[in-house]
């Protein structure tokens, strides 16, 4: 078993399949060194995991990609072309959708509303575009009850919903509009077994219908049982790539902890 | 029809409505304007007299107008402190081309334009100077009236139009002009702050501003729009004003700034924004300008009227708590 | 009254103390608010007399005419400065005390126009006050209250306009009105507009809806006048409810001459403000001024509002100005 | 010492607070403050005369003190728009007092009594009735204002009192005594809001209300606590205010409401609460009164003046980004 | 194996060790029923684990118990008495101790300050009492140390913290006061592996210096690792109770999910 640098492109070997790339992107806050250096690359098709320690990055790295943060340096290509988005509307048009750490909701709107925030459904009538309530209220079901247990009513605000069912909520939205690339950041720290059970259905459906995944855990059982790559950070680098199947969770953890440094 | 089955078990009961403080909060102002009505009837039968009711409608056409643009300003967990001054640099500019000649729409024009003007640079400032609300509009407040003195001379300019007399004095029944326009811009508000997407960014922003941005919403853009809107109204005001008191002064307008803002909240509106109604500031000016023409009416001391509505103010508000 | 006399210790190296005419007085002045036509009239018979006699003059005003603390720091500002001649106008009768208690001390000349400095305290506070020249709210609220009589011989209810509850000048032309008013007219209700004129068309319409056989308004000024005349016309009782107000603004002898109004107290300010101006030149010549000095007041109704139009700002009358004579 | 090496290692270093944009929208009132007065005294050497400063500094006072309070009220997330009616019905309770005769120090003694009720009210209805703080002082700001006109009878009771008036003129060097007691009450209310426990529940209280209960922080206790030292401070700001225009007014000190906001925001204490220093506030309102009285020294006219202001406090809060 | 019922004092025999006792607690929000006459007990010196989908209602009775929330009917017995807390500070009073799993930090107050939030150590002088901040700053350094891997400053305010910094200084607190009864509602929802197993490591210290801990977590490993009896949930109602040594994690899911009953 040979430890993968990660080299931009290499991982496995293939690089014309691969959808995102990162090269060099560091970013820091203040004196807090966020991100240094990191490099690593997504292929097309695959369920991508990124694990490390708290604190370790990998919220900001995923915030960088999905147009919240701009890296301070490194470059970033998405699909063939370099990216640098200027707002998170950039990169949903790109065709990146993210369920992140904090869900993004919105506690005093609707399921419904928030499902398709900024996605709204309209209907002309004349010079003015309407919202299609009925529409997005029939749709926002159906989305929401291939995934939670205790279904959440859509016409419920989010701030009446259980840690759990706002995650689900969080989760029916990225993978309900149609995109290249769907980035999870911890979308099952909070919630219940068959919850869990039904997010990982859905990861692997949204892989089998051609999407590619990145997914973020410190569950590494799961990335183990869901992922085809995993790259390991610890404090803002990017310290290792694996391919699942040529790994084990004892590996990685020695990797998370720095173990196999030493 | 197959849509309406599949989304009426979720429309909730009436009866659990009714028990939710939620629901009464909003409608506070309701409850308050009612209980107001009833009192002030039974002491004085000539309130609810045809012209009565329409005098009070006409004298809160302008307060209304100025709480649907507070509104969407609100909504975003905003604040526009300048919306009285505003109005005056409108009236301003209006008595300024008016008294140039420039003739009646032109007029209005130049008065609606200068006041979204002083919305713009709010939004402007505020959203990408990333400045707190209150201390940006507390700044064009001292700035637009100061320019309303500049452009004015500090003297009023008398307008005596009969297009605009009519504005004020005529209208359909016991429903004025200047009212109805109230009800016109309240109508397309509410339009436009539930079923259109920039509404619903509104909420958005004012709710959760990062989730809002991480969604790709530009909340920057909202900003500006909303105290753009609360500019524009405020201008749409100040012509009104100007038809209800036949001239263009540069005076300061005080009140209506502290009185649209509790219009606003007596209209269960939050002021974390995030959450909003049109119907509700809409009651809660109504009900603020009942409140002093009964007071008036029963012939309330004048040192007592502002006790009174002190009271009344908190009553109303406390309401939503006795509801429970 | 003494006159004041230019120079000081302090200021050694202005004009020193002396008797000719030709010693120019440096003046400042802190009048009440520029928000309101009255004080701008003020400001212009100030500016007119300073431009006519080579003085320079200051003007500076409160933000509002209730802003009792913002006048005085407005005075003080100006009284660490080199002037020779403070003219005041005081928004109540001691917010300018301490101001002047260090103008006095520094014997600096105070000319006190407008609203008068409470007599007691500024003994206590040992201000000495060159002159005073101004008008008797009390008076120009009585000689409303008799116009009001002679419009309603046969009596009847009449109501009262005034400025923000608790204002000085309000409640002594209102207290003025009501003792001008005799036996007959009966004040129904009082209620306070403050000072604006959309909040006094508002509170007119409910009080004639109130008190719907009310003959007559008193307004505490003019522009709050306007919209009370305007309330009367929009209930279409023009003619039937009389309008007084005070002040004589142009707007409100253009409405009196209209017959919208039915009467105005004409105060002059622009007197007021010219004749501030002559006492301060008076006070740098070594002239001794009288003490109290009546500022022109007229009744202003339909038979004269041409007059008073035609020489507006100024009064169109004769008024004595005892300090012409002394700067000649 | 032990200890101190154990802290050191954490003490952010110099430079990176200066690059921290939080670090300069808590001093952007300095800055601010300092751009003017180099500004002003370029323009006018009086400006920093002794006469002139000890004038700004007297000048100050009141709404040094009001803010305070106010920071107080903000800190928790409030805001208490009644301040300065508040400060009106203390002076009329002393102006009553004293009128009949009871003396100053009794007089003194009501009056803050009479102004720290209104407080204990606000805060009364707000924590145990939950009754947003905006619209429950607005309608205290009327009450208030009401009581004072009925207690006064809208008239001013003028007050000749020697120790009065000393306290408005004597002071040592060019420190006036009512700035030295504001700047005394600006160190005690330092004191208590970061070197107690009830400060820090202060903070808690306005940064995370449910985190504060959870912890066992009773958040009603806290608003009740900073909405009577609001008032308190404003009873204490009517003495001032008493002694320096020599009467008790019933009439409203409007300003006073508005710039103890501005003064507090502008000192870099957020709206949404849970921040908060006082030097800042302190500054703020210094900056202010600096403003206006340096506007009059350049004898800026009347009509510039309130545009002047505006953009002035604009840019005060425009600063806090440009240090970035 | 012989399901226990939940009948108080009964799971697993004696009842003189019971610490907590709730008999048929329930709770209604508006038309939600989150708590349906729970009965369960716990014992002193013991780890409990509760477990249950998203929307249980295992948090809603986390929160009767620590005094946020007051239960419409039902007894709770701590310590042999009945209990009627009035607010959290009560039951902090009497011993019990909470990491809530919304954390409970104020973002604007530095770590510190969140762990003395309400326990300030004070100095007296003279009539006042001022905060002893030199003292609070090196325990709290002690507290943090015992914890966190990425150790956060302690003057640092908790808005720079990451997630996971978060949750290590919120449990922290919880451990850090004496307290019969520490309640923690999934501690390691948003953990790495290697906080992970500094938190397992402390909730057994606890239970070994004589805490007793009440757990809520969705990792059924770990609730078989740490614990020694299980209560489960299921749309507000308590459904069971296992003692760990006679259960496998299996059973557990199946309770969870309700395939045991069918
Ligand atoms: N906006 C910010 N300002 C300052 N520091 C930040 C900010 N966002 C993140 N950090 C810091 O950057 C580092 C990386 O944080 P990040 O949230 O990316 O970690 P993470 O790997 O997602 O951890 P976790 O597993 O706990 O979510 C942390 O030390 C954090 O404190
Ligand atoms: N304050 C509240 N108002 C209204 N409903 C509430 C409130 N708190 C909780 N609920 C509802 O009560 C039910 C139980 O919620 P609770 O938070 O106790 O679940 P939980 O078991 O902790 O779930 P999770 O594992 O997702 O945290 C849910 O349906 C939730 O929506
Ligand atoms: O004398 C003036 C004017 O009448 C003005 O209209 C109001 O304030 C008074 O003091
Ligand atoms: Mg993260
Ligand atoms: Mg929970």
């Amino acid at each position: 078993m040979t430890t993968t640098r990660p080299t931009p492109g290499v991982p496995g070997g293939a690089g014309d399949d691969t959808l995102l790339r990162c090269e060099n992107v560091s970013l820091s806050f203040g004196n807090v060194r966020a991100l240094v250096d990191v490099s690593l690359t997504l292929r097309r098709g695959e369920i991508t995991a990124l694990v490390g320690d708290n604190g370790a990055g990998k919220s900001t790295l995923v915030r960088c990609v999905s147009g919240i943060h701009r890296p301070q340096s490194g470059r970033i290509f998405f699909d063939g072309d370099e990216i640098a988005f200027h707002s998170p509307e950039d990169a949903r048009e790109a065709g990146i959708e993210t369920v992140h750490q904090n869900l993004a909701l919105v506690e005093d709107l609707t399921v419904w509303q928030n499902l398709f925030l900024n996605r709204e459904i309209v209907r002309r009538m004349g010079p003015v575009a309407v919202l299609d309530r009925r529409a997005m209220q029939a749709r926002a079901k159906e989305m929401v009850s291939t995934l939670a247990v205790n279904v959440p009513a859509v016409r419920s605000r989010v701030r009446r919903l259980s840690g759990g069912q706002r995650q689900a909520v969080a989760i029916c939205r990225a993978a309900g509009f149609s995109s290249k690339l769907v980035i999870m950041d911890e979308p099952t720290a909070a919630l219940g077994v068959q919850e869990t059970a039904r997010v990982e259905e859905l990861i692997l459906r949204l892989r089998d219908e051609g999407h590619s995944v990145l997914l973020i855990s410190h569950n590494f059982a799961q990335v183990i049982r869901l992922s085809d790559q995993v790259w390991v950070m610890r404090a803002g680098r990017c310290v290792g790539g694996r391919r699942t199947a040529g790994t084990t969770g004892e590996e990685i953890v020695s990797l998370v902890t720095g173990a196999a440094d030493r | 029809m197959a849509n309406a089955t599949l989304v009426s078990p979720e429309r909730e009961a009436w009866s659990t409505k009714l028990k939710d403080v939620g629901f009464w909060a909003e409608w506070a102002a309701l409850v308050g304007l009612v209980v107001l009505v009833v009192v002030f009837q039974a002491l004085n039968p000539t309130f609810l007299s045809p012209g009565n009711i329409a005098s009070m409608l006409v004298a809160a056409a302008i307060l209304i107008i100025l709480s649907v643009g507070q509104t969407f300003v609100i909504a975003t967990a905003g604040i526009d402190l300048s919306v009285a001054s505003t109005m005056t640099l409108g009236a301003a500019a209006f008595g300024q081309a008016y008294a140039a000649g420039w003739g009646l729409l032109v007029s209005c024009l130049l008065g609606v334009v200068a006041a979204a003007l002083v919305g713009v640079v709010n939004g402007v400032i505020i959203a990408r100077g990333r400045i707190t609300d209150f201390i940006v509009t507390l700044g064009t407040l001292s700035a637009a009236s100061g320019l309303a003195l500049i452009l004015a001379d500090g003297k009023p300019v008398t307008i005596i139009d009969p297009a605009l007399l009519s504005l004020s004095t005529g209208g359909i029944g016991i429903f004025g002009w200047s009212f109805l326009i109230a009800v016109a811009v309240a109508v397309i508000a509410h339009v436009v702050l539930f079923h259109t997407r920039f509404g619903t960014h509104v909420l958005a922003t004012g709710g959760a501003p990062e989730s809002a941005t991480a969604m790709g919403i530009s909340t920057q853009r909202v900003k500006i729009a909303v105290y753009t809107i609360s500019g524009t109204l405020a201008g749409l005001s100040a012509i009104l004003l100007i038809a209800r008191i036949g001239a263009a002064e540069p005076a300061s307008n005080t009140s209506f700034l502290l009185n649209s803002v509790a219009a606003v909240v007596l209209g269960g509106v939050s002021l974390f924004g995030g959450r909003g109604t049109i119907i509700g500031p809409f009651i809660g000016a109504l009900l603020l300008v009942a409140l002093v023409n009964g007071l008036t009416l029963l012939g309330v001391s004048q040192f007592y009227q502002p006790l009174a509505v002190g009271i009344v103010v908190v009553l109303a508000a406390l309401l939503t708590r006795f509801q429970k | 009254g003494s006159g004041g006399s230019t120079g000081s210790a302090t200021t050694a190296d202005t004009i020193p103390v002396g008797d000719t005419a030709a010693v120019q007085p440096n003046i400042a002045a802190v009048i009440k608010g520029l928000d309101n036509p009255f004080f701008q009239t003020m400001k212009q018979g100030m500016d007119d007399q300073a431009k006519a006699a080579g003085v320079p003059v200051t003007v500076q005003a409160a933000n509002s005419i209730t802003d009792t603390t913002g006048q005085a720091d407005k005075l003080n500002g100006l009284a660490g400065q080199d002037f020779s001649c403070y003219v005041v106008n005081p928004i109540s009768g001691t917010n300018l005390i301490q101001g002047l208690a260090r103008l006095s001390a520094m014997n600096k000349t105070i000319v006190n126009i407008d609203s008068p400095v409470d007599v007691a305290a500024a003994r206590s506070a040992n201000v000495k006050l060159a002159t005073y020249i101004g008008t008797d709210n009390v008076e120009a609220g009585r000689m409303a209250g008799q116009r009001m009589a002679e419009l309603l011989p046969g009596g009847g209810d009449v109501a009262v306009v005034g400025g923000i509850a608790g204002d000085v000048t309000s409640g002594a032309r209102v207290e003025g009105f009501q003792q001008g008013v005799g036996a007959k007219l009966k004040v129904v209700q009082t209620v306070a507009a403050n000072w604006e004129r959309q909040t006094a068309l508002t509170a007119a319409t409910d009080v004639m809806r109130a008190n719907p056989n009310l003959s007559g308004f008193f307004v505490a000024n003019d522009d709050m006048g306007l919209g009370v005349a305007r309330a009367v016309a929009n209930a279409g009782k023009a003619g039937q409810v009389k309008v007084i107000s005070v002040d004589g603004i142009k707007d409100a002898l253009e409405a009196v001459k209209a017959g919208t109004l039915d009467g105005t107290v004409a105060q002059y300010p622009y007197a007021i403000g010219l004749m501030g101006i002559e006492a301060c030149q008076a006070a740098a010549a070594g002239r001794s001024l009288p003490a109290n000095v009546k500022a022109p007041v007229e009744m202003v109704t339909k038979e004269n509002a041409d007059q008073a139009l035609a020489t507006t700002p100024k009064p169109f009358g004769t008024y004595d100005d005892p300090f012409k004579t002394l700067i000649q």
